[in-house]
């Protein structure tokens, strides 16, 4: 397991997905699978950095683990700000057409539909969201 | 890195999209077309080269949209795999037209 | 099998690989294969742009195949500018220290090493140049 | 894209690559470095985050070895698998003092 400890700061984005992505290239990922998981990452981190700490960005701890026959990733994040569990929104309504659509709840949506598992606790304090998907 | 090139044929204008239109490049598209959409009835926004999508970039498409279908049409073509299911598992497919 | 045509200017490198990169994504092809391919291409591209044409960027014609089981990526670049067969350069000496080391001729000796088949003809006026890797 | 962060230490300096360094971002790294090492005796290039090299990021990282043999010393580390067989098909493996 490797772990990335960075402020939740949307500027970072691109380096929590080269941390990501390293250990995806690692065990030998497709490039499909890759992108499905970097999207996912994308939502789950850039919704910290806008939603879970109120006064300035505060951390974010990155664990990643690949296991598992055929091989999974598990990805781990977790924020000590305030508690939320993103998997408990309600879904927004896809049926609707462009005129009555929002724009917000999309993310969290995609990260479900797209991973094979999605799971969320609190504990110790902190937020822990963790998606997984065979590589 | 989001590489957005425009093409307009009188009242039709061809965006097309290279890279990747996540968080920190979907406020560029939207920036890039603000002043652009006011006399366009037809716009055509090509995903070939387009990698990636997030969250943030469907905003911007959906707001596109909303304003093409008060003027004109928009039609969205060539997604990739991964595009094209994040399309669908969204509600993206039965509101844009998809090429 | 696609063929794209584009101007052989360093400049249009992204576009290259962005195209290269489609296929082999479609292909389910893994992450280091991908960049070693990119890396290849690069190689390759940049050469024509900057010795094949002598008065400005002329034509470069890349086309990808993908094929056979398990499946290889076969790319091809074909231009008109003058008559080079990039694999008959010597390669250079790898032994030398840095003190010794020049800093030419690296890039086709890459292509040879990193690709499983290379390949040169000249015909109907162009240079083609393949490579082929099991993606 | 290329992220060069560089961090100094008295005359020790830590340079931290992340992204490509291709045909297109090398002259950046050469660049960024040309003026910087003049004092250092000890240079480390962290590759830990850098996805692609090619022969025009090569050069810059000989050239780097040749300025700093004559007046101290240069490490590489953590380069990816790709970049690993790239220094080793090319005889960077010997040149280069890898960790
Ligand atoms: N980490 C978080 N902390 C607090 N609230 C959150 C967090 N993540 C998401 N939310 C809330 O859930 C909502 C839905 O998130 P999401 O599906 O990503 O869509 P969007 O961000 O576009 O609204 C957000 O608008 C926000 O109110
Ligand atoms: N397409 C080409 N047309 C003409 N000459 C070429 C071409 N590609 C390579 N060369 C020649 O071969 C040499 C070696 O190329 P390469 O191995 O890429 O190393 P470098 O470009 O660093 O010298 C070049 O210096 C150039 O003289």
């Amino acid at each position: 397991m490797k772990t990335l400890n960075i402020k939740a700061d949307r500027k970072n984005l691109h380096r929590v997905l080269a941390f990501i992505d390293r250990e995806l290239f690692n065990a030998g990922c497709r490039m499909k699978t890759k992108i499905q998981i970097d999207i996912a990452a994308e939502e789950l981190f850039t919704n910290i950095a806008a939603y879970a700490y109120e006064d300035g960005p505060g951390d974010v701890y990155i664990d990643i683990d690949i296991n598992g026959d055929p091989a999974s990733a598990e990805i781990t994040f977790s924020d000590s700000g305030k508690p939320f569990d993103p998997f408990s929104n309600e879904d927004p309504d896809i049926t609707l057409n462009a005129e009555e659509r929002s724009v917000g709840g999309l993310g969290v949506y995609m990260v479900k539909k797209t991973m094979d598992e999605v799971h969320y606790e609190y504990s110790d304090g902190m937020n822990h969201t963790t998606i997984r998907k065979m590589i | 890195m989001l590489n957005i090139t425009k093409t307009r044929d009188g009242k039709k204008l061809l965006v097309a999209l290279e890279g990747r239109l996540d968080t920190n490049t979907a406020p560029e598209l939207e920036e890039s077309l603000s002043d652009e959409l006011d006399d366009i009835t037809e716009l055509v926004i090509d995903l070939k080269d387009l990698e990636y999508i997030s969250s943030a970039g469907l905003r911007v498409l959906l707001a596109c949209q909303k304003k093409m279908m008060k003027q004109g049409k928009m039609t969205v073509c060539n997604p990739n795999d991964v595009i094209t299911e994040i399309f669908e598992v969204t509600g993206f497919s039965e509101i844009l037209d998809i090429k």
